[in-house]
């Protein structure tokens, strides 16, 4: 039928009574910005109610202002021009609620961030441009509706990523507060990085003897389902509803049967150098327990090395051993997902930083770890790999891989105080060594770590502020350093037995194929990105999803242990409440213009669209609102809601005015 | 699967445009094109695009409001209009010929005449009335100069195509209507006075409309100019048969303006209305006073082949079929005689049946086509006839308002056929002045009340508003108006 | 039973089809024996007006299909919005063929139940431009044409008296008559897209001008063939290879024609100039939306992008309406000229789409109509 | 009055995850900027509509750009491809249609790439001043 007036913009029921609310943000926007000129011009645009500024629009006092104001002016919409709706539009939202409208009433204008303070030393232009930005907020305010969230339920499970100490952290955090727990971890044991470490610093105490014991907690909390050596293969679905598939990579041991004895290891003939555990240092056999502390305490065969002699299967007393076993998948249903993914030590091979992978006896910190570690495979006797003698005179390099506009410019935070642990631990072994530590400077922060800084001083480790220039080889295996002590201009050329590259963290491969798989943000530094650098440390900008530790950029443990409570605390609201609330924003189609061409229906990556009888048929649910769809329908039939064609199309038509207006 | 095709016109303005309508099994029609259709090579303008919109009325029979069938209808229609007293019967020019010819039968029987042709339109000498009909397109491609006083993009889109011919003929085009138009080589706002410097001569041709609405005092100027020049005068004018309409009426005497019926209608004059698919609440662009006045009438009764508001209110509204089926002649704009394809003759015979009701002779379709070719030849022969009229005197209506809201007559908008005009055009100086907001209203206020319009910026002269869409607020087509931006 | 690839000789068994269609009335045979049968329900035929009109008109009337048939250069619409919503077969030159293709992609026809007897085409004529010709250059009043033909690159009128005048195409075309632009440079001269590929190019010797050549492209079109032949509508015999390779020759010759013409006709506009150019063209537009209408590409409905957010309100220098159809339909324009055709103000639409859709789909390596791989934009080839 | 250089206006439409949060990073470091640039939000690069590009150069923008999460981060799966391809269909619009290239950019900004985000605007706003306000620009506007 014929309309009498095409409809060129979206009706609203009501007049629209708009309020503007120009934020000063203290002197962030107002020191730049003449908010009153901008709340002035806003006044004079139609549908304008009111328009005040405030002093800090986010405050209790600024939120009570707006809500008064929406009741003593009769407001439908509210405008905030402050900072970015990344952090404040959930605040706003709840607050235009609160005030009795729809939340999606509620248009944002950011004039701090894209304003203010890119235009510090242009006052009149920011606030020329203040004022655009608020017309065009106006422009679309005036069209926008009201929009409806829905309420899903949450599947009360959870599944961890990562089983090193934050991911186990997580674990048992969620567990203890009753909820079950999956645990997925793609090594054969549990532990992650801090089961190779040799001590921890500030105190110096063992790290697989304050691990282990935490290990075995999780391995037996009723509440915690442990599946080691898998990997998450797909995930799919929502905040509350989400699907896993794990596969279950092959051992080649019955887990259910293994007493991880080690007869089968004796017999192995093949051995090979352990990559997994330590560093290439050490040896293990194609059939292998990971670490004597493992979890679990299961034997593992390596079938890219494997002979298929059968030696190990004929030394088994519980016939635990089937070459046969194939891979298996788990498919998991559950509310929410941490991510503990952990990270990789950078590796300076490649490149050959200082000489690493040239030189025999230039090692990383973490292979001095191994070398350190009194379970490791020198039984904790300190040798240079090139002899296997012990080194008297060992040096450290700072900031291998980490501060470095060629790698990564980030600083990896730990390896300062790991060096120092290091050295501490070979002054106290061999009393008479030498230990120098080459650095830029020394970050020890919190608590009792300046103070571990002072001891390793005391102890008579010695300092060099520099940053070695060339490193090179004596005829005997030395590595001589070349550097400049920064503090004296003196030049050294340091002849060392052992040198060791403090190297830093990097995001890992496989925590880049979960981060994919998840779609959680990446940052600049390859590390998962959280939703808020300051406010929102372990969530994502995906709902049910979090990060903790070494996943979202390097940390130490107590830090990793941190995220991992604070990850489970957060996932644990969802679990509690039983529901989610979806965004309201989806896609909603006009049945009368819709004419079944069926092009949109393979643009959703969701499956949310569908052709049913010539008509579009959409699963609500399924549709994650990003609107990718209706730029495709050539009818303009679909639409995505808060951000339709007339309202983004109003928005850009206000940008332009006529000369002199 | 079968379906019906009629080879019609197009019922929007005089040009007339050839096409043809596919009904299919369910009534539904759609438009479809002729290419080589002598009058438009079979191209449509964007009213005739929409014309399925227009046939989705069908009107139907009504007595009192109740649906009737068409004797009971007819009937119900004679018994009012033995007993009226003054009885005026109205024809714009929206149907066949036959059609025509037939209403005018019954006004002889009732002693009456059909006010219709140019007559109805503008307050003209009777000599002047040949003088403003229209003359072969294809002369208008073969102009040397040509002058517009209208906005042809607006008013009469397919026209836009036989200027652009013009053009490539070369044509000079010069616009001295309200607005700068990009088919013109020249733009210029003249006003009556400076017409002579539009340098003109026999082979220019003026293209100027006539509907209700014109300023007569206008149409006596240009057709001064064209009498003293020497150049053609080409009017375009609404409804597919106007030109017929004015042919056949041409030796009728007693005729009035429509404004004048609906003045005497006011003032109680006037009883009894009948009118031939013509609706004055459409055609008047003070809608709501007509519609009011026109319920003051004893007897309203209305013979339609569309329902329209008329329709609502009359007393006996006599159903035909739609246009496009109706067996049937017209003649377009430029005196060219068209056919339909349909076979339809309900409106006649109705019309027959009335006649004898009111005591007269039946007719059929045959006789009164037979009646058309002889009037026809009569009036083809006049065809390059010399100016029977001398320069007329007239006195221009003074506007003394600030802005004037100029109505362009739109020839579609009496069939209440959607547009996307819902804007009205000034210009930038304007926009300055009255500190308009781009994206914004405007605010118009005239006598009649007040309302808001989007408006859109156009090369048009200080102080004159334009709108292709009849505004609420307008009285007339010139409307002097207040504006402010809002 | 005919197989997927064969390539026939046939005609209608019928003597007085056989005679009165163009070349052995084997086209009407097959479109009315599929009638016939119930293959269809009705089969779209060109109801002719005059030498220069004709009317696409649905019919269940098998002696209707029957009578229709003979050429018609200069009956250029495409076929293609006809088959809407039906389950018919209908003849089609290539870019009818193409625009059904192209519909079925956008669910506007199921091509499962759209029967389509492709027409081997080298170009189509305007009427209106035909009769301007047949003044101009023949000297011949349009109204007393019978007939027209096309032989060894002439075109031929006859006229009521018996007379016949033939001057070479490549003449009228120089002289700015003949063929459209579009169909001058047109790539698909033989619509091997149809399920049967139907011409006169390679009928020789005693057959030539009594029997159509034929190939059988895919599994509807072997089961139009079966049908017709089963139902004593036509016969046919195999193709030797010399009427192979002539029909391959004359192809050949076209698109090589059709090359030289693209360099002519499509020249490069100066980057500075082409903007002016484009708001020059469009700016006489007169908002009627014609060429949106007959686009036997596009499938929305009234309302579209291209409608519901460009205003006559809108002070731009060019019309939003044709710079989103530009965007929707660069990818997929198959160049049938129906938007030239029809614009009111003479607008070239099609010159300018193809300006557009050229580079467009030369990039892609895209061929709108031609298979049922989806076009750009309604796949966005991802990765 | 003193004469004031011209400022091109220049239309951004910026993806809700990245790039926005990139515009947001980089107010954050402070990276200053000319006052050239109107962000319009949306939830994914994919959103980005062709048909509300061409509406800002007919509206007046004397710029669009494009931006999104980089290949592979987007926050719908692969919205950014769609609009890469959808992109590319603009880029040789565009330049068919004789605008001159740089008024039609595309980036793939991360929210934590402020530095980026800026030094982009700069460069873009530096090549639009240099060739002067959109031939598509309605007389009147700015």
């Amino acid at each position: 039928m014929v309309k009498e007036v095409s409809v060129k913009e979206i009706e609203t029921a009501d007049t629209p009574r708009i309020g503007v609310f120009v934020c000063e943000c203290g002197v962030n926007i107002g020191g730049v910005v003449n908010c009153r000129a901008v709340a002035d011009y806003a006044s004079t645009l139609p549908n304008v109610a009111t328009s005040v500024v405030n002093k800090y629009a986010c405050s209790d006092a600024g939120q009570s202002e707006i809500k008064q104001a929406i009741k003593d002016h009769d407001l439908n919409r509210v405008l905030v021009a402050s900072c970015t709706p990344k952090t404040h539009e959930p605040i706003f939202r709840a607050c235009v609620e609160e005030g009795g409208l729809n939340p999606y009433l509620f248009e944002f204008v950011n004039i701090r961030e894209h304003c203010s303070w890119i235009h510090m030393q242009d006052k009149e232009n920011a606030t020329k441009k203040a004022s655009e930005l608020v017309r065009m907020g106006i422009s679309r305010a005036r069209l926008l509706e009201p929009l409806q969230s829905t309420e899903v339920p949450v599947t009360n499970k959870a599944l961890v990523i990562g089983a090193g100490v934050a991911g186990m952290q997580a674990a048992l955090d969620i567990a203890d507060m009753g909820y079950k727990v999956y645990l997925v971890e793609k090594n054969p044991s549990i532990g992650g990085k801090m089961a190779q470490l040799d001590k921890t610093f500030p105190t110096n105490d063992c790290s697989i003897c304050i691990l282990g014991p935490k290990m075995v907690e999780v391995s037996r909390n009723r509440n915690i389902q442990l599946m080691t050596y898998s990997e998450v293969e797909e995930v799919e679905g929502y905040v509350g509803n989400f699907r896993a598939r794990v596969r279950h990579k092959s051992r080649f041991v019955d887990v259910t049967t293994c007493t991880g004895c080690g007869s089968c290891v004796q017999k192995c003939p093949i051995e090979v150098p352990d990559f997994e555990f330590n560093e290439g240092i050490g040896t293990r056999k194609a059939i292998y327990v990971p670490f004597p502390q493992a979890v679990p305490l299961r034997a593992v065969v390596d079938r890219s090395v494997c002979i298929d002699c059968g030696a190990c299967i004929k030394a088994c007393e519980s016939h635990s051993i089937n070459m046969e076993q194939e891979e298996t998948f788990s498919d998991l249903e559950v509310g929410v997902i941490v991510v503990t993914t952990g990270y990789d030590i950078y590796d300076p091979e490649p490149t050959n930083d200082f000489g690493y992978g040239i030189y025999d006896n230039v090692i990383t910190g973490m292979e001095l770890e191994r070398l350190l570690n009194a379970s490791g495979p020198t039984m904790g006797k300190l040798v240079r790999p090139s002899d296997v003698r012990p080194p008297k005179r060992v040096g450290f390099i700072q900031c291998v891989g980490s501060r470095d506009k060629k790698r990564n410019r980030y600083c990896s935070g730990f390896c300062c105080m790991y060096a120092l642990k290091d050295a501490q631990l070979i002054k106290e072994k061999y009393p008479d060594s030498e230990v120098y530590i080459m650095y830029m400077d020394i970050r020890a922060p919190f608590r009792n770590y300046e103070e571990f800084y002072d001891r390793a001083r005391d102890m008579g480790i010695k300092f060099i502020r520099g940053k070695p220039g060339k490193v090179s080889k004596d005829t005997d295996n030395s590595v001589i350093v070349r550097v400049e002590d920064t503090l004296t201009n003196n030049i050294y050329n340091l002849e060392l037995d052992l040198l060791v590259l403090s190297v830093g963290a990097v995001a890992s491969e496989s925590s880049e194929r979960v981060r994919q798989l998840l779609k959680v943000s990446r940052a600049a530094d390859g590390f998962m990105m959280e939703a808020h650098p300051k406010l929102k440390p372990v969530d994502t900008t995906l709902d049910g999803i979090f990060i903790g530790g070494v996943t979202q950029g390097p940390k130490d443990i107590p830090y990793s242990v941190s995220q991992g409570s604070a990850c489970a605390a957060r996932a644990t609201r969802y679990l509690a409440q039983g529901k989610a609330t979806t965004e309201g924003i989806t896609v909603e189609v006009d049945e009368d213009i819709c004419v079944g061409c069926g092009i949109c229906v393979p643009m959703c990556p969701f499956q949310a669209l569908s052709l049913a009888d010539g008509k579009l048929a959409i699963i609500k649910a399924l549709c994650k609102g990003c609107g990718t769809c209706a730029v495709a329908c050539p009818t303009g039939a679909l639409q995505q809601s808060h951000f339709k064609n007339q309202q983004l199309l109003a928005q850009v038509r206000s940008v332009f005015t006529f000369e002199g207006e | 699967m079968k379906e019906t095709i009629y080879q019609t016109v197009c019922p929007g303005c005089g040009i007339g445009c050839g096409l043809y309508i596919r009904e299919n099994g369910n009534g539904s029609v759609s438009i479809d094109f002729l290419k080589s259709s002598p009058v438009n090579l079979g191209k449509l303008c964007r009213f005739g695009m929409k014309l399925p919109h227009y046939y989705s009325d069908p009107s139907s029979g009504k007595v009192e409001g109740l649906v009737s069938g068409a004797e009971e209808a007819v009937k119900a229609a004679a018994s009012r209009l033995k007993n009226a007293g003054k009885i005026a019967m109205l024809s714009a020019g929206n149907t066949t010929c036959e059609e025509h010819i037939a209403f005018t039968r019954i006004a002889e029987t009732l002693g009456t005449v059909v006010h219709t042709g140019i007559p109805v339109y503008p307050e003209l000498p009777s000599e002047c009335h040949p003088h403003l009909e229209g003359m072969p397109l294809a002369e208008i491609e073969n102009a040397e100069k040509i002058v517009l006083f209208i906005d042809p993009y607006v008013q009469y889109p397919l026209l836009v195509r036989r200027l652009l011919i013009a053009r490539r003929n070369g044509a000079h085009i010069i616009s001295a209507g309200t607005k700068e138009l990009h088919l013109a080589h020249e733009n210029r706002d003249l006003s009556p006075e400076q017409y002579a410097g539009l340098e003109l001569d026999s082979n220019s041709v003026i293209i100027a409309d006539v509907h209700p609405h014109t300023d007569s005092c206008h149409t006596k100027q240009l057709l001064n100019l064209a009498l003293e020049t020497g150049a053609r005068i080409h009017f375009m004018k609404p409804f597919i048969n106007s030109e017929g309409a004015n042919r056949l009426a041409r030796d009728k005497t007693g005729m009035m303006g429509i404004s004048h019926i609906m003045d005497e209608i006011e003032k109680g004059d006037i009883k009894t209305l009948f009118l031939l698919d013509s609706d004055p609440i459409e055609l008047m662009p003070d809608s709501d006073r007509t519609a009011n006045a026109l319920s003051k009438l004893d007897n309203l009764i209305v013979i339609s082949s569309r329902d329209s508001p008329v329709t609502e209110i009359a007393n006996v509204v006599i159903a035909t079929e739609s246009l496009y089926r109706k067996r049937g002649t017209f003649i377009n704009a430029e005196g060219k005689l068209r056919e339909n394809s349909g076979q339809e003759v309900t409106g006649i015979d109705a019309m027959s049946l009335l006649s004898r009701e009111l005591g007269s002779e039946g007719f059929e379709y045959r006789q009164l086509h037979g009646h058309l070719h002889e009037k026809m030849i009569e009036t083809l022969a006049n065809e390059n006839r010399k100016p029977e009229y001398g320069i007329m005197e007239c006195a221009p209506v003074q506007h003394n308002g600030a802005c004037t809201l100029k109505y362009l007559f739109n020839p579609f908008m009496w069939a209440n056929q959607p547009d996307d005009n819902d804007f009205v055009l000034l210009n930038m100086n304007m926009v300055r002045s009255l500190k308009l907001r781009k994206g914004g209203m405007v605010r118009l206020d005239s006598e009649k009340g007040s309302m808001k319009m989007r408006y859109r910026v156009e090369r048009v002269p200080d102080g004159m508003i334009l709108t292709a869409r009849k505004l609420q607020v307008a009285t007339g087509t010139n409307t002097t108006v207040k504006v402010e931006g809002c | 039973m005919v197989e997927i690839g064969d390539k026939l000789l046939g005609y209608a068994t019928n003597p007085d089809v056989r005679n009165r269609g163009a070349s052995g009335g084997l086209v009407t045979a097959v479109l009315a024996a599929a009638l016939e049968k119930g293959m269809v329900e009705g089969v779209v035929v060109l109801k002719r007006i005059d030498e220069y009109e004709a009317i696409p008109v649905i019919t269940d009337d098998v002696q209707e299909v029957l009578a229709s048939g003979g050429s018609m250069h200069a009956v250029p619409v495409n076929l293609a919005k006809y088959a809407v919503g039906r389950k018919i077969a209908m003849p089609g030159k290539p870019c009818d063929v193409r625009g059904v293709i192209e519909q079925a992609k956008r669910n506007g026809v199921e091509l499962e139940d759209t029967y389509i007897v492709g027409l081997n085409c080298g170009g189509a004529m305007h009427p209106v431009v035909t009769r301007e010709m047949l003044i101009r250059m023949y000297e011949i009043d349009p109204e007393d044409v019978v007939g027209e033909e096309i032989e060894k690159g002439k075109l031929i009128f006859k006229t009521k008296d018996g007379e016949e005048k033939a001057i070479s195409i490549d003449e009228l075309e120089e002289a700015g008559y003949g063929r459209r632009e579009n169909c001058r440079y047109c790539t698909i001269k033989i619509p091997t897209n149809a399920d049967l590929a139907c011409g006169n190019w390679g009928v020789i010797g005693e057959l030539a001008g009594s029997a159509t050549f034929c190939e059988v492209m895919n599994e509807k079109g072997k089961r139009l063939l079966d049908n017709a032949i089963e139902a004593g509508f036509i016969e046919v015999q195999p193709a030797d290879e010399k009427s192979i390779a002539i029909r391959e020759k004359v192809n050949k010759t076209m698109l090589k024609l059709g090359d030289e013409w693209k360099g002519r006709l499509l020249t490069e506009i100066p980057d500075q100039e082409r903007l002016a150019y484009y708001i020059e063209q469009f700016a006489d537009c007169i908002d009627c939306g014609a060429c949106r209408e007959v686009c036997p590409v596009c499938t929305c409905g009234e309302d579209s992008k291209c409608t519901m957010f460009h205003s006559l309100a809108d002070n731009y220098k060019m019309s939003m309406y044709h710079m989103v159809r530009l965007l929707h339909l660069s990818d997929s324009c198959i160049g049938c000229g129906q938007c030239s055709d029809i614009c009111p103000v003479d607008i070239p639409v099609t010159t300018i789409f193809r300006r557009f859709a050229d580079p467009a789909q030369k990039k892609r390596d895209y061929s709108p109509g031609m298979d049922l791989q989806r076009p750009p934009f309604l796949e966005l080839m991802l990765k | 009055m003193a004469e004031t250089e011209w400022e091109p206006k220049i239309v951004a439409f910026c993806c809700n995850w990245c790039s926005y949060g990139g515009a947001d990073t980089a107010g954050m470091g402070r990276f200053q900027q000319p006052s050239s640039l109107r962000i319009i939000r949306v939830m994914c690069s994919g959103r980005i509509d062709p048909m509300h590009v061409f509406n800002a150069f007919l509206e007046g923008a004397d710029a669009v750009l494009v931006t999104g999460c980089h290949l592979g981060d987007c926050h719908y799966v692969n919205g950014n491809y769609k609009a890469q391809v959808r992109y590319q269909f603009l880029e040789e619009m565009v330049r068919e249609l004789g605008l001159e290239p740089e008024r039609l950019q595309l980036n793939w900004i991360s929210a934590s790439e402020g530095e980026k985000f800026a030094n982009f605007i700069r460069d873009v706003t530096a090549q639009i001043k240099q060739l002067g306000p959109s031939p598509l620009k309605p007389e009147g506007v700015n």
